[in-house]
């Protein structure tokens, strides 16, 4: 499994090498996603998982590396889902399953906790996305159907929050149109606030000048190309 | 605000709220939410309500409770759409009821406006999206913001764990979420709490909502409720 | 004693009885003054007293008024000035001088007690003024002197916050200029904030169609209207 | 921000501080002032600085010793004027510094404002007076109200009571004061406590501030001052 995190260790940061064709393997489970984006997490990192997916990373996060949950619900120190007696109806994480308290956790109310993400406290959070901009624009409230029920919660506020916003998501959508895109045709969620796309297929940085990428899974950078339609940059 | 009252039953705390309020309700998904004082509520018969509250129910307790009932002519809130929210969906696919989706940080912070006596602010939140539509926006210091109004609510229900005798308040762990913050944003603010204690037994270091933001208070029988998640 | 109170028992309020002129005595000391204004409080009232004369109010406010004091540096339920083994330097009033805690008190940090006061939930606050004018205008940071220090604390915040703003004061100063005015030649603290004005001398009402004399001592609404240069009115 | 760090001495707990910087120093009088913290700052040499705090010094001790040694550029404060501030006054009256009064409720709004990422709020306070010289007003429902702009900190000394070992504060009494609002509002927070505790050993529902705002700690001494006013 070592090559899987080829591009995401502490000790052998993405950031500081170059671009890896994974072309002996298919793309990575969303579980192995979870665990390629949670060695991307700087140690004592105060962090936040959307709903979903993302929660997932949590699993392999090391005590050891003193990453902090934050969960928009009013909580800092967040710790594993509740099982059986675990379980608090008063104690629950922004998707409303019940979870369990680490030492050294607090609590405060609905504005403080959106003060702390608005005003750039939190050190990285990861959402899913239904699509990703070049650009680093951010699509993942609504989708625009006109009989959908709309529904923001806090994902405008964590898009423009955090101090580093990652998406996690499938690159492809189940019909095979990609969700990394030139521009969103998606409601937007926050303008250029995406730095980096974890995908089954690869992982993207965006918002700068073009599109770089840093890994691919099961897919050559070439077929990337071709299949988002979009040039992309390498890192030698 | 004046002494805060002790109530014996949450029908005696809900009593007087016209139709036409805006209340403002406390509650993420079921942590927080004040279940017996909104089935009072029901049994009071204030109609044409408008709701502010994070979700829009959940199942046909609560809030989703109310709404079946159709006291409600409109909810503001960050996030209608739930797993369980069928009541509210049907509602609103039928055009019965109306719906203002406000981003949660913006929810909590016009409120905490509204009881903080700011008149707006300018925000970071929804900047270039379809929730920016029809705000005035702003740069400063090279950063774009939008301009938030409060919001206040005319009655608010709230749950809280205790209350001492003055009606000071401490929470529960994330159940605590809207409460504060509504507790300083209505005119009239009602509580139910799991017990009062004697004034007195409460750290004062500990207090959340000070007494000052409280004006009903009624003690209720211990919640019990399905968690929806739960595994 | 009792005449004294007469404009200002809680039975017998002085809004619901004609003027009083209490002409068998001097004014007021400023111990009698606080005694007078604490029967206007009413019962459960959340108040700030301001620093300075103002402060001696609570000594008179019997405990099962049920009144909770407010202090703007971060805490209701403020009980009597601190002696002794009760000082506690991480416990003191807005004047910096060592209080106590009375049971069912409550902490807070400055921003949660200033929006206490700005978002207009006390009841009462009672300030000491350097001038008021007809209108409720409110001067009592500044002496407007070129070489004054200027130092405003809380007062503006106080003087638009709480309900009812009344000011504590002698209705002339040393010189024997009145101090209730046509209009504040000193610095503003608040516009059109006072809604009453107790002074050694009587009790105004200010910010109406004209000042409203509720009770006097030592002098009669005449020789006031004469000393303060404007026309009072008075309640039948 | 990344993991709190606890440091043996105030000297290092101060270390890095540049020249010019925006200090906010918490306290009300002397109760939660940073004396520590501040005799430190003395020692480690930072000079030109901008200082944000309630009040400008008393007697010679903490805020009054630095700027008696000749290290503040500016001060915005509320009440510079107290009995015992004859350091600054002289300084003041001498035009060897700086001052910018700010009402109190908005010297913490307007920190509060900049840890809360708000950009600019419309405040009620000092419309009308000669402190909203120079400001936008705009009318809100019929009210007026000025603009207020965040006061940032690139440093705060705060005081608190107890850290954990991640850096989760609580305070004492009223010397809570500005620490919570300030800790916020500064892009490095550094804090004395009369005692660090093990993480686990403070309650979660009476943590003040939470440590994601808490960069370094360190235990000093208990304080020894005499109280202005104690009789």
């Amino acid at each position: 499994m070592t090559d899987l995190f080829h591009a995401g260790t502490a000790e052998d940061h993405p950031v500081e090498t170059g671009t890896v064709e994974h072309l002996d393997r298919g793309p990575l489970t969303m579980d192995e996603l979870a665990e390629v984006i949670a060695r991307d997490i700087p140690e004592g990192s105060f962090l936040n998982l959307g709903i979903g997916q993302p929660t997932k990373i949590a699993d392999h996060l090391p005590a050891e590396l003193g990453v902090i949950l934050h969960t928009e619900n009013g909580m800092l120190g967040m710790g594993p889902a509740a099982d059986g007696d675990q379980i608090d109806p008063d104690l629950t994480n922004a998707g409303k399953v019940p979870v369990t308290e680490l030492p050294g956790a607090s609590y405060f109310h609905h504005a403080d906790s959106f003060a702390m993400m608005r005003g750039g406290h939190l050190d990285v959070c990861v959402l899913g996305a239904y699509q990703v901009a070049a650009n680093g624009d951010l699509a993942n409230w609504h989708t625009g159907k006109p009989d959908a029920i709309p529904a923001v919660g806090g994902a405008m506020d964590l898009a423009i929050g955090a101090k580093d916003v990652l998406v996690m998501m499938t690159l492809f959508g189940k019909d095979g149109t990609p969700k990394l895109v030139r521009s969103c045709s998606y409601p937007l969620t926050g303008v250029g606030c995406v730095s980096r796309v974890y995908t089954d297929h690869g992982i993207f940085e965006v918002g700068g000048e073009s599109v770089v990428v840093r890994a691919t899974w099961g897919i050559s950078v070439a077929d990337l190309e071709e299949r988002l339609g979009m040039p992309l940059a390498t890192v030698a | 605000m004046a002494r805060t009252q002790l109530l014996e039953t949450a029908d005696e705390a809900v009593a007087g709220i016209e139709d036409g309020s805006t209340v403002l309700v406390g509650g993420f998904g079921l942590a927080g939410m004040p279940f017996d004082l909104i089935d009072a509520l029901i049994r009071q018969g204030a109609t044409d309500l408008t709701i502010v509250s994070n979700n829009a129910g959940n199942g046909e307790v609560g809030l989703a409770a109310l709404l079946k009932a159709g006291r409600v002519r409109k909810v503001l809130c960050s996030f209608p759409r739930q797993s369980d929210s069928y009541v509210f969906d049907e509602l609103y696919l039928a055009g019965r009821i109306e719906l203002e989706v406000v981003p949660q940080g913006n929810l909590a912070e016009r409120m905490r406006a509204a009881g903080a006596g700011i008149g707006a602010f300018y925000g970071p939140t929804a900047v270039g999206t379809s929730l920016a539509e029809g705000k005035e926006s702003r740069v400063i210091d090279g950063r774009e913001y939008l301009l938030e109004y409060p919001i206040r609510g005319d009655y608010a229900l709230i749950s809280a764990h205790h209350a001492d005798r003055l009606g000071n308040l401490v929470y529960r762990k994330t159940a605590r979420n809207f409460g504060p913050v509504m507790a300083a944003a209505a005119s009239t603010t009602i509580v139910q709490v799991n017990g009062v204690v004697e004034t007195g037994s409460l750290d004062p270091e500990a207090v959340v909502t000070p007494s000052i933001y409280v004006d009903r208070v009624v003690a209720v029988e211990e919640r019990h409720y399905t968690v929806q998640g739960a595994r």
